[in-house]
C-alpha cells in the first residue's frame, strides 16, 4: 500500500485500538479460565504498534500536503445531519502519533508494573478504549463528536479509576472522577446544543468562520447569549483538564494504577486542552469568557503548582502539576496564543510521562508512595533518577530542553504585548514547578536511605525500557521542534528571565532538600499554610459541605415529600373514598379476596363499556 | 396481519389457562409475534409514512365500536417493543415460577391486549384493550410479587381506574362534541370545538395518560408497583405499560389536539423538566435498587414529555426514540436487578457489595448493570443518548430553560446510577455471606439481547430513528400550523420557520 | 589441672560433644588459655535432637562451629557469678538467657545438671539440652504475651 | 495424654484464641484436625510442590546465571540443565533423602511445560506468551518481600552490607561486565546500582535454596498421605517439624557462574543456615508481612492505609482475604493459578461439589491453601518451641508456662487491635469448615 493509502485509511487509526478494546475482554477471568490474561496486553500493544506505524506513515505522506477530510454518516433527522468528519492533517496525525506512541510506552510499562495483576483483560481493554477515543478526538473535526468522545472517555475514566474496585478509596475516587467530569461534560453539552441554532454547524472550521463573521460584523449575536454559551463550552475543558474548581478528580484518580496515571497525566488531561484550543475563535467572541478562562487557568497554574509543593504523596505531587500545566494552556489560549498551546501540549506530554514513570518504578518495589519515608536512592537507582531529571528539565523552562522554547516564547509574547499579569503567572508557575520537582527528586533520590528505601534495586526491563526510550524522546524534543520548524526566535531578556526563574526554583529546592542533612518534609514554620495547600485549599471539604450536601438534602426531602405528602394524600383520599380502607393495608388475607375484587372490577368495567 | 399480533397471544394465553404447555410453549408463543414483526418491518413503506395495513370491521355500530386497526411508525415501534419485551419477560421468568401456566398466560394476554391498544384506530376499541390489560397485570402483581404486593396491586388498580374514568370521559366527550359523532380516529374532527373545551379535553387526557406513564405527581403507584412485582412483570410494566400512556398522549393528545397542545406547550415543557428533576432527586435518596430503577423511570418520562411539548420534528422523533430506548434500558435494568435479588437475596444498597468479583460475584450482571446505568444516564454510544440528545436539541430553541434543567437531570441520573453501581458492583464481597449461586447461561440471555440492541442503536441510530420520523414530521407540522394560527390570531403575523418540517421534504434531503 | 577439652574427653557421656568439637576444629581454641565458661551438653542432650539434625550439621561445618561457639561464654563464670545477670553474650555473638533462682539453674531451655566444674582454662556447666541461638524476634514474642496479659 | 498433662498443670488460657492455644499445647496445629482439612491441605501441598519445583530451579538459574543482566528478556525460559539439576533432598544421590521420588524436575511439571493447558505441543515461547505457563512473577514477589523486609533475625542481611560481600560482588560483576564496554562503563559510573542488583540476586538464591527443600518435603507428605501413612492434621504438622529440624543446618549461599567459572558471592563457609536465613525470614516476610495488595489498600500517603513501619505490615497469606482472588490487584492469583493446574483428582472433585464448582475453584483452592499455610506456620511455631523452649510433656509447670507464653505471643500476631487484625487474620475463619 502506498503511503497515500495510509492517509485515506486514516479512519482506521482509532479502530485498531477499538479492536484491541473488544478483543482484550476475551481474557476476562470469567471467560478464559485455564490460562492467564496476559495475551490481552500483548494484543493491545500490537494493535497500538500498528496504529503508531500507520500514523507515522500517514504523517510522512501528508507532510506539507493540505488536510483531507473523511466523513462518516451517523444520524440524520430532518435538517439535522450528523456526519463524523475526520480531518487528516499533519497536526491531527501528529497528535495521533503522540497518543499512540505514549500508549505503547505506557502499555509496555504496564506489562511490568502490573505483572502480577490478574485484571489485564479489563485494564488493557480500557487502555484500548482510551487510545481509540483520543485518536478519534484528535482526528475529529466536529464539536458535537468531540463532546461524544469526551463523554465516553468520562465513562472510561470511571471504569479505569475503578479498576481495583475492591479498594474503598478507589471506589470513591472513581465516583468523584466520573461525577466531576460529568458536570463539565453536561455544561459542554448545553453549550453544544445552544451553539447550533447560532451557527448551524458543529464543525470547527464552520464555527471559526462564523466567529470570524461575527468579529467582522457580518453576523450578530447577543453578547449575553454568547457569553453563556462560551462558558458552557469552557466547562468541558475545565473538567477534562482538571482545572479549578473541577480539579479534584485528578487527585482521586491517582488511586488507579500507575500506567493509567502516566496516560492520564500526560495525554488524557490534554484532551480537554485540545478541544479548548480548537474552540478558541468562539471564546474570543466574549470578553467575559476570556476573563473567566484566564482566571481559572492562572488560578490553577499557580495554585496547582503550590499545592503540589505541599503534597507528601509522590503521585499527588505530580498530579497537581498536570492541572497547573493545563492551566498554562488555558492562559495561552485565553491570551490568544493557540500555537504555543499546541506546542506546549507536545513538549509537555513525554516530559510528564517520564515524571510519572520514574517514581512509579520506585513505588513498585519500595512499596511506599509517601515522600517522607523514601530517600537516598540516587546511587542505587540512577537510571530512574536520570529519567526523572530529564522529565523535569523537559517540563520547565530550562534550555535547551523541550518546554523551554515554548514557555519562553509564550512569556516573550505576553511580556511584549503588555500582558504582564499573565506573563507573571507563567513565570511563577515555572519557578514553583521547578522547586516542587526538585523537592520530589530530593526526597526520593537525595538524602539518606530510610527503612522503606534501604533495599531498593532498579526494576525489571518492561518498566525500565519504555522509561529510557521516553527519556530519549524527551531529550530529542528540541530536535523534533526544529524539524517541525517550531523553534521560535527568542530574545535575550526572556531567555534570561525564564531560565533564571527555573534555576531559582531548582536552587531553592536543592538548598532545602538536597543536603546530606535531610530537611523535614513538613515546614513547621509554615504549618498552617502547608495544611491549607496539602489539603488542596480544603476544596474537598468545601464540596462536601456545599454541592454534595445540598443534593443529598434535596433528594432526601423530595423522597420524603413523595412518600408522605403525595403518597399520603393519595392514601388518605382512598381511605375516605373506600370507607373500609382495608384494601390499602398490607393485607395478608390471602388472595381470594383479591381475585374477587379483580373480577368484579373487570366485569364492571366491561359492562360499563358495553352499555 | 395486525390481528394476528392481537389474536395469537390471546389465543395462546387461553391455551395456557386451559393447562396446556408450560414454559416452552410460552416461549414459542411469545416468539411467534416477532416473526410477524419482522414481516411488518420488511414491508413497512417508509416513503408513504402514515397508517398502513388499515382494516376496519364494524363491531357494534350502535355504540360506535368498530374493530378498526392500522399501524404507523410509532405503532410499529411500540408493537415491536412489546413483542420483544414479552419474549424477554418470558425468558427472564424463573423456571420454577409458581403456577406457570397462569403466569405465562397472563403475560401473553397482556401482550396481546397491549398490541391491540397500539394498533387500534377506534377510540372505544383502544379503551377496551386499555382496560383489558389491567386484568392480567393486576393478577401478575398480586400473585407473583414481593411481600407488599397486595398493597401495590390494589394501589395500581385504583390509580388506573381513575385513569380509565378520565379517559372514558374524554372519549365520550369527543364523541358527543365532535362532528360527526364518531369514535373512529380518522373521522374525528374537533375544529368546531371551542379552544377552552379543547384544552379541557386535552387536560383530561393528560391526566388519564399521565397516570399511566406516570407523570409527577400521579406517580406514587409506580415505586410500589414496579418495586413489588417480580422482575418480568416490572419489565413489562415499565417497558411497555408506561408506553401506553406516552403512546396515548401522542395518538389522542398531540395528534387530535394540535392547537390545544401548542397552547399548553410551555406548561408541559416545564412539567417535563420538573418530572425529570423530581424523579432523579427522589431516586438518589432510595436505598433499594429496584425502587431506584423505578424512580429513574419517572425522570425519563419527563424527557418524553419535554420532547412532545416542544413538538419540533427533532424533539418528537427524540421522544418516540426515547420511548423505545427507555423500554429497552428499563427492561435491562429490571432484568439485572431481578437477577441480583434472586442470587444475593437482597436489594438493599447498604448490604450489596462487590458483585463485580469475577469468580464469586455476578460479573456479567455487574458489567451489564454498568452499561445499563450509563445508557440510562445518557452516555453517548448507547441508545439513551440518541434519544435524549434529539429531545434536547429539538426542544432547546423553544424551551431553553426546561431543556437545560433536563440536561441537569441527566447529571443527577448519573449521580444515582453511580451510587447504585458503586455500592452494588464495586467493593469487596463479605466473607461470611458471599456464597451466592452462579448465574446460569440462560439467565444471561435476556440481558445480552437487550444490551446488544442498546449498543447497536447507540452506534447506528438510523436503524431506529428512521421509523417514527414521518409521523414526527406530520405531527410537528400540525402543531406548527396550529401555532401559526394562534400567533396570527394574537395579531402577531411574524412568519414561523418551518424549515425541515415539511413531511414531503425530509426524505429527499436525506440523500 | 586438666583443660576443658581434657575434662570432656575423660569424663563419661560427652563423646558426641568431643566429636563435634573435633569436627569443628575447635580443639585448639578450647585448649587455649581462655578463660572460657562452657555449657557442655551431654550425649543424651544431643540424642534429643530430631533425627537428621546431626547429619546436616556435619555437612555444614561452619554452622556446627557457630552452634558450638554459642555454648561458650568468655570468662570464668561460676553459678554465683552468673546469678548477677539475666543473660550473657556467647562467643558466637548471640545472647544466652539465664534463669538462676535458688536451686534452679537454667540457660535458655536447658537445665544445668552439674554446675561449676573447674578446669584449667575455665568453668564447665553440664546441660541436658543442646541450646540453639534464639533469633531476636523471640523476645518480643514472649513479651507480647506478658504485655497482653498485663493489659487483659 | 499430653492434653491431660498440660491441662492438669496449668489453668485454662484466657487468650482470645484460647482454644487454639490449648490445641497447640496438646501438640496440635492451629488448623482443627478434621479429615476434610487434612485432605485439603495435603492436596494443596502437592499442588504447590509441582510449581515450586519450577520456582526453585528458575530462581537458582536467575541467581546464578542471569545475575545482574539489565535486560533479562528470557529469565523465565529456564534452560534444560536447570530442569535436570538434581535436588539435594530427593533421588538416589541425595544428601538427605526426603522424597523417595526423582531428583530432576517433576514429571507433571515437565508435561505441563510441554503441552500446557492448551494441551498442544507448541514452542515454549508461544506457551509463555499465551500465558499458559508457570507464573514466576509471584515467586519473584516473595523474593522481593524477603529482600525488602529487613531485620528478621538472620545474619545474611547485615552481611550483604559488609565490605567482604561488596568485594565478592565486585569481582563477580566485573567478570560479568567484561567484554561489554557499555555495561562496564555503566558499572564504573554507578557501582551501587549493580551492587544492589547483586543483593537481589543473592535473595533469588536464598529463596531458591529454601524452596529446593520444601518441594521434596511436600511431595513426600503427599505420597505418605496417598499411602495412608498420614491420617491426621497433627501428623502432617509433625512431619513438617521433623523436616525443618532435619534441614535446619543446610548451608545458604550464593554463587554465580560466568563463562563457566563459579564466583562465590555468599560462600558456604560463612555458615549461613537454612533455618535462620531462609525459613524464619521467609515465614516472617511472606506469611506475615509482605506488602498490601494494590487492589485492596490505598497507597495514598494521606490516606494512612499503609503502615509507616515495616514491622507493622500484615498482608501475608495468613491475613489475606481470599474472596477477591481472580480479581485485579490480587497478586496471589498467580500462585493459585499455578496450583490449579496440578490439583489432585480428589480435590478437583471436592471443589466441584462446593460453591460454584469449576467456576470459583481458584478461590476455593485459595482458602484451602490458606488452611495449609496455617498448618505450615503451626509447624514453624512448634519447631521454634522445640528449638528454643521445652517439650510439650515437660513435667515442670514453669516450663509449660513459658511454652504457653510463647504460643500466646505467637497468636497475638493475629489479634493486634491497631489494624483491626482480629478480623483481618483468618485464624478465626479457618476454624470453621464452611469457610471455603
Amino acid at each position: 500500500m502506498s503511503l497515500n493509502g495510509l492517509v485515506t485509511t486514516a479512519w482506521l487509526i482509532p479502530l485498531y485500538a477499538l479492536v484491541a478494546w473488544a478483543g482484550a475482554l476475551i481474557w476476562s477471568p470469567g471467560i478464559t479460565r485455564r490460562t492467564g490474561p496476559r495475551p490481552a496486553g500483548y494484543l493491545n500493544a500490537l494493535m497500538t504498534l500498528v496504529a503508531f506505524l500507520h500514523t507515522v506513515g500517514a504523517l510522512v505522506a501528508i507532510w506539507d500536503q493540505p488536510a483531507q477530510v473523511i466523513r462518516l454518516p451517523w444520524l440524520q433527522v430532518g435538517d439535522l445531519v450528523l456526519e463524523l468528519p475526520l480531518q487528516v492533517s499533519s497536526v491531527t496525525l501528529g497528535a495521533c502519533a503522540v497518543v499512540t506512541g505514549l500508549n505503547l510506552v505506557a502499555q509496555i510499562y504496564g506489562f511490568g508494573y502490573m505483572e502480577m495483576d490478574w485484571g489485564w483483560a479489563r485494564f488493557f481493554s480500557l487502555l484500548g478504549l482510551f487510545e481509540g477515543g483520543m485518536c478519534a478526538l484528535a482526528l475529529c473535526d466536529s464539536l458535537f463528536f468531540s463532546y461524544v468522545i469526551l463523554e465516553i472517555l468520562t465513562l472510561g475514566t470511571y471504569l479505569l479509576v475503578g479498576f481495583w474496585f475492591n479498594q474503598s478509596l478507589v471506589v470513591t475516587g472513581a465516583r468523584d472522577a466520573f461525577l466531576t467530569k460529568r458536570i463539565g461534560d453536561l455544561l459542554l453539552l448545553m453549550g453544544v446544543i445552544a451553539i447550533y441554532p447560532l451557527t448551524g454547524s458543529w464543525e470547527f472550521e464552520d464555527l471559526a468562520a462564523w466567529a470570524e463573521a461575527v468579529q467582522a460584523g457580518s453576523a450578530t449575536v447577543d453578547p449575553t447569549l454568547i457569553a453563556l454559551v462560551g462558558l458552557g463550552l469552557l466547562a468541558g475543558p475545565v473538567g477534562k483538564c482538571a482545572q479549578f474548581p473541577l480539579h479534584l478528580w485528578l487527585d482521586e484518580a491517582m488511586e488507579g494504577p500507575i500506567p493509567a496515571s502516566i496516560l492520564r497525566n500526560a495525554v488524557v488531561v490534554g484532551t480537554g486542552a485540545w478541544v479548548l484550543i480548537r474552540l478558541q475563535p468562539l471564546y474570543e467572541l466574549s470578553p467575559t469568557v476570556l476573563k473567566v478562562m484566564l482566571t481559572i487557568g492562572s488560578l490553577t497554574a499557580v495554585g496547582g503548582s503550590l499545592v503540589a509543593l505541599a503534597q507528601i504523596d509522590a503521585k499527588r505531587a505530580l498530579s497537581y502539576l498536570a492541572s497547573a500545566y493545563m492551566g498554562l494552556i488555558f492562559v495561552a489560549v485565553g491570551t490568544g496564543h493557540p500555537q504555543q498551546a499546541y506546542q506546549l501540549l507536545l513538549t509537555y506530554a513525554p516530559a510528564m510521562a517520564l515524571l510519572v514513570m520514574a517514581p512509579g518504578t520506585v513505588i513498585w518495589n519500595s512499596i511506599t508512595q509517601d515522600l517522607r519515608y523514601l530517600g537516598g536512592l540516587w546511587s542505587r537507582r540512577p537510571i530512574s533518577g536520570l529519567c526523572f531529571l530529564t522529565g523535569m528539565a523537559g517540563i520547565i523552562a530550562l534550555p535547551p530542553f523541550g518546554s523551554f522554547w515554548v514557555l519562553t516564547d509564550l512569556w516573550q509574547q505576553l511580556a511584549q504585548s503588555g500582558q504582564g499579569l499573565w506573563a507573571a503567572v507563567v513565570l511563577v508557575t515555572n519557578a514553583v514547578t521547578a522547586l516542587g520537582l526538585t523537592r520530589v527528586f530530593g526526597l526520593i533520590w537525595g538524602g539518606k536511605p530510610q527503612q522503606m528505601s534501604e533495599r531498593s534495586p532498579e526494576v525489571h526491563w518492561p518498566m525500565m525500557l519504555p522509561m529510557t526510550v521516553t527519556m530519549g524522546v524527551a531529550l530529542h524534543m528540541p530536535m523534533i521542534l526544529a524539524v517541525l520548524g517550531l523553534i521560535p526566535a527568542l530574545e535575550g531578556i526572556p531567555v534570561a528571565v525564564m531560565t533564571g526563574s527555573s534555576l531559582t526554583g531548582i536552587a531553592l529546592g536543592a538548598w532545602l532538600y538536597l543536603q546530606p542533612q535531610r530537611r523535614p518534609v513538613d515546614w513547621a514554620f509554615l504549618a498552617d499554610w502547608q495544611d491549607l495547600l496539602a489539603n488542596d485549599f480544603y476544596t474537598p471539604k468545601l464540596y462536601r459541605a456545599s454541592v454534595v450536601f445540598v443534593v443529598r438534602i434535596i433528594s432526601e426531602i423530595t423522597a420524603l415529600f413523595d412518600r408522605y405528602v403525595v403518597d399520603g394524600l393519595v392514601n388518605l383520599t382512598s381511605l375516605v373514598v373506600l370507607a373500609g380502607g382495608q384494601v390499602l393495608k398490607y393485607t395478608t388475607s390471602g388472595q381470594l379476596q383479591a381475585y374477587v375484587l379483580t373480577i368484579v372490577v373487570g366485569v364492571a368495567l366491561l359492562g360499563w363499556l358495553i352499555l | 396481519m395486525l390481528s394476528a399480533l392481537i389474536v395469537l397471544p390471546i389465543l395462546g394465553s387461553l391455551l395456557l389457562f386451559l393447562g396446556l404447555g408450560g414454559r416452552k410453549l410460552a416461549v414459542a408463543l411469545a416468539g411467534i409475534p416477532l416473526v410477524i414483526l419482522l414481516l411488518l418491518f420488511a414491508n413497512f413503506d417508509l416513503q408513504a409514512g402514515g397508517l398502513q395495513w388499515v382494516q376496519r370491521w364494524d363491531w357494534i355500530p350502535s355504540i360506535g365500536l368498530s374493530y378498526s386497526l392500522g399501524l404507523d411508525g410509532l405503532s410499529l415501534l411500540m408493537v415491536a417493543l412489546n413483542g420483544l419485551l414479552t419474549l424477554i419477560a418470558v425468558l427472564t421468568a424463573e423456571p420454577e415460577v409458581k403456577r406457570p401456566n397462569l403466569f405465562y398466560g397472563c403475560i401473553l394476554l397482556m401482550s396481546g391486549s397491549v398490541n391491540g391498544a397500539f394498533v387500534a384506530q377506534n377510540l372505544l376499541l383502544f379503551f377496551l384493550f386499555y382496560e383489558l390489560v389491567l386484568i392480567p397485570i393486576y393478577l401478575l402483581i398480586s400473585i407473583w410479587g414481593s411481600p407488599k404486593r397486595d398493597y401495590a396491586a390494589i394501589k395500581f388498580l385504583i390509580y388506573t381506574a381513575v385513569s380509565a374514568i378520565f379517559l372514558l370521559g374524554a372519549f365520550l366527550a369527543l364523541y358527543w362534541l365532535g362532528d360527526p359523532h364518531s369514535f373512529e380516529l380518522a373521522e374525528i374532527r374537533i375544529a368546531s370545538l371551542r379552544p377552552a373545551a379543547q384544552t379541557l379535553l386535552l387536560l383530561a387526557l393528560i391526566v388519564a395518560f399521565g397516570i399511566k406513564m406516570p407523570l409527577v405527581p400521579f406517580h406514587t403507584w409506580l415505586p410500589d408497583a414496579y418495586g413489588e412485582s417480580s422482575p418480568p412483570v416490572a419489565m413489562l410494566l415499565g417497558g411497555v405499560l408506561s408506553k401506553l400512556g406516552t403512546y396515548g398522549l401522542f395518538r389522542f393528545g398531540l395528534q387530535l389536539f394540535p392547537q390545544a397542545w401548542a397552547d399548553l406547550g410551555g406548561i408541559l415543557a416545564w412539567w417535563g423538566a420538573i418530572a425529570v428533576l423530581s424523579g432523579a432527586l427522589a431516586a438518589i435518596a432510595q436505598k433499594d435498587i429496584k425502587r431506584m430503577v423505578a424512580y429513574s423511570s419517572i425522570g425519563h418520562m419527563g424527557y418524553i414529555l419535554l420532547g412532545m411539548a416542544a413538538a419540533t420534528p427533532i424533539s418528537l422523533t427524540g421522544a418516540m426514540v426515547q420511548m423505545v430506548s427507555h423500554g429497552l434500558i428499563l427492561a435491562l435494568l429490571f432484568d439485572l436487578v431481578g437477577l441480583v435479588e434472586r442470587k444475593v437475596g437482597t436489594r438493599d444498597l447498604n448490604v450489596l457489595n462487590g458483585l463485580l468479583n469475577p469468580l464469586r460475584g455476578l460479573p456479567t450482571v455487574s458489567a451489564l448493570l454498568i452499561l445499563g446505568g450509563m445508557a440510562s444516564a445518557g452516555i453517548p454510544g448507547l441508545v439513551g443518548f440518541v434519544a435524549e440528545f434529539l429531545i434536547f436539541q429539538g426542544s432547546y430553541q423553544d424551551f431553553p430553560l426546561p431543556t437545560l434543567i433536563s440536561i441537569c437531570g441527566t447529571g443527577l441520573t448519573a449521580v444515582y446510577f453511580v451510587i447504585l453501581l458503586n455500592r452494588t458492583c464495586f467493593g469487596r464481597l463479605d466473607n461470611r455471606t458471599a456464597y451466592y449461586p452462579r448465574v446460569h447461561g440462560w439467565e444471561r440471555i435476556p440481558g445480552l439481547i437487550l444490551t446488544a440492541l442498546i449498543v447497536w442503536f447507540g452506534i447506528q441510530p438510523m436503524n431506529l430513528v428512521k421509523w417514527p420520523q414521518p409521523l414526527a414530521f406530520t405531527l410537528s407540522t400540525q402543531v406548527a400550523q396550529a401555532q401559526t394560527l394562534i400567533l396570527a390570531s394574537a395579531g402577531n403575523l411574524a412568519p414561523v420557520t418551518l424549515s425541515g418540517a415539511d413531511p414531503g421534504n425530509w426524505e429527499t434531503s436525506r440523500n | 589441672m586438666p583443660d576443658i577439652v581434657d575434662i570432656a574427653v575423660s569424663a563419661e557421656g560427652f563423646s558426641t560433644l568431643v566429636t563435634a568439637v573435633k569436627a569443628a576444629n575447635l580443639v585448639d581454641t578450647l585448649k587455649s588459655p581462655g578463660p572460657f565458661t562452657v555449657f557442655a551438653p551431654t550425649d543424651a542432650a544431643f540424642a534429643k535432637l530430631p533425627p537428621g539434625t546431626i547429619t546436616t550439621l556435619v555437612q555444614n561445618i561452619p554452622q556446627l562451629t557457630r552452634i558450638l561457639c554459642y555454648h561458650v561464654v568468655p570468662g570464668r563464670l561460676k553459678k554465683a557469678d552468673l546469678a548477677k545477670y539475666q543473660s550473657v553474650g556467647s562467643v558466637e555473638g548471640s545472647p544466652i538467657d539465664l534463669t538462676i533462682e535458688g536451686d534452679v539453674f537454667e540457660v535458655n531451655n536447658a537445665t544445668v545438671i552439674q554446675a561449676d566444674i573447674e578446669a584449667d582454662n575455665g568453668i564447665i556447666h553440664v546441660i541436658d539440652t543442646v541450646i540453639l541461638m534464639r533469633p531476636h524476634w523471640f523476645w518480643p514474642i514472649m513479651n507480647s504475651a506478658l504485655a497482653a496479659s498485663a493489659r487483659g | 495424654m499430653t492434653t491431660t498433662l498440660t491441662t492438669r498443670k496449668l489453668p485454662p488460657s484466657t487468650h482470645p484464641f484460647a482454644d487454639v492455644v490449648h490445641r497447640l499445647e496438646a501438640g496440635g496445629s492451629m488448623l482443627p484436625d478434621t479429615p476434610e482439612n487434612l485432605m485439603q491441605i495435603i492436596g494443596l501441598y502437592k499442588a504447590y510442590a509441582v510449581p515450586m519445583d519450577f520456582y526453585w530451579r528458575d530462581l537458582l538459574y536467575i541467581a546464578e546465571q542471569v545475575f545482574v543482566d539489565p535486560l533479562p528478556f528470557f529469565k523465565f525460559i529456564i534452560p534444560e540443565e536447570y530442569l535436570k539439576l538434581a535436588n539435594h533432598y530427593a533421588g538416589d544421590n541425595a544428601d538427605l533423602r526426603i522424597w523417595r521420588g526423582q531428583a530432576t524436575a517433576h514429571p507433571e511439571l515437565l508435561e505441563f511445560m510441554e503441552k500446557g493447558e492448551l494441551k498442544r505441543k507448541l514452542p515454549r515461547i508461544l506457551h509463555h506468551l499465551w500465558h499458559d505457563r508457570i507464573n514466576m512473577e509471584f515467586a519473584e514477589e516473595c523474593m522481593r518481600a524477603m529482600l525488602w523486609h529487613r531485620d528478621m533475625g538472620g545474619l545474611l542481611d547485615p552481611y550483604m552490607d559488609s565490605e567482604e560481600y561488596k568485594q565478592n560482588a565486585d569481582r563477580a560483576i566485573r567478570a560479568y561486565c567484561q567484554g561489554n564496554p557499555l555495561l562496564m562503563g555503566l558499572y564504573k559510573l554507578f557501582p551501587d546500582m549493580f551492587l544492589e542488583l547483586c543483593r537481589q540476586a543473592t535473595m533469588y538464591s536464598v529463596l531458591g535454596l529454601f524452596w529446593e527443600v520444601m518441594a521434596p518435603v511436600f511431595f513426600e507428605i503427599s505420597d505418605l498421605y496417598d499411602e495412608g501413612k498420614i491420617t491426621s492434621v497433627p501428623e502432617a504438622m509433625n512431619f513438617l517439624v521433623n523436616g525443618i529440624f532435619a534441614i535446619a543446618g543446610r548451608p545458604i549461599y550464593h554463587r554465580v557462574r560466568i563463562r563457566g567459572e563459579w564466583y562465590d558471592i555468599v560462600p558456604k563457609s560463612k555458615g549461613f543456615t537454612w533455618l535462620y536465613e531462609a525459613a524464619f525470614p521467609y515465614v516472617e516476610a511472606v506469611f506475615y508481612r509482605t506488602s498490601p495488595f494494590r487492589g485492596t489498600k490505598s497507597y495514598n500517603a494521606q490516606a494512612n492505609e499503609v503502615p509507616t513501619n515495616q514491622l507493622d505490615f500484615h498482608y501475608g497469606i495468613l491475613y489475606a482475604d481470599k474472596f477477591p482472588v481472580g480479581t485485579a490487584g490480587i497478586p496471589p492469583t498467580l500462585l493459585h493459578q499455578d496450583m490449579y493446574h496440578f490439583l489432585p483428582q480428589y480435590l478437583v472433585e471436592y471443589y466441584r461439589k462446593h460453591c460454584r464448582g469449576e467456576e470459583d475453584m481458584l478461590i476455593q483452592l485459595g482458602v484451602s491453601f490458606q488452611r495449609s499455610m496455617y498448618n505450615v506456620t503451626s509447624a514453624v511455631i512448634q519447631a521454634g518451641r522445640a528449638a528454643f523452649l521445652y517439650p510439650l510433656d515437660d513435667p515442670n509447670p514453669r516450663h509449660l508456662m513459658m511454652n504457653r507464653r510463647y504460643f500466646e505471643g505467637q497468636l497475638n500476631r493475629f489479634t493486634r487491635p491497631e489494624y483491626g487484625i482480629r478480623e483481618a487474620a483468618r485464624l478465626a475463619y479457618i476454624q470453621d469448615q464452611n469457610y471455603r
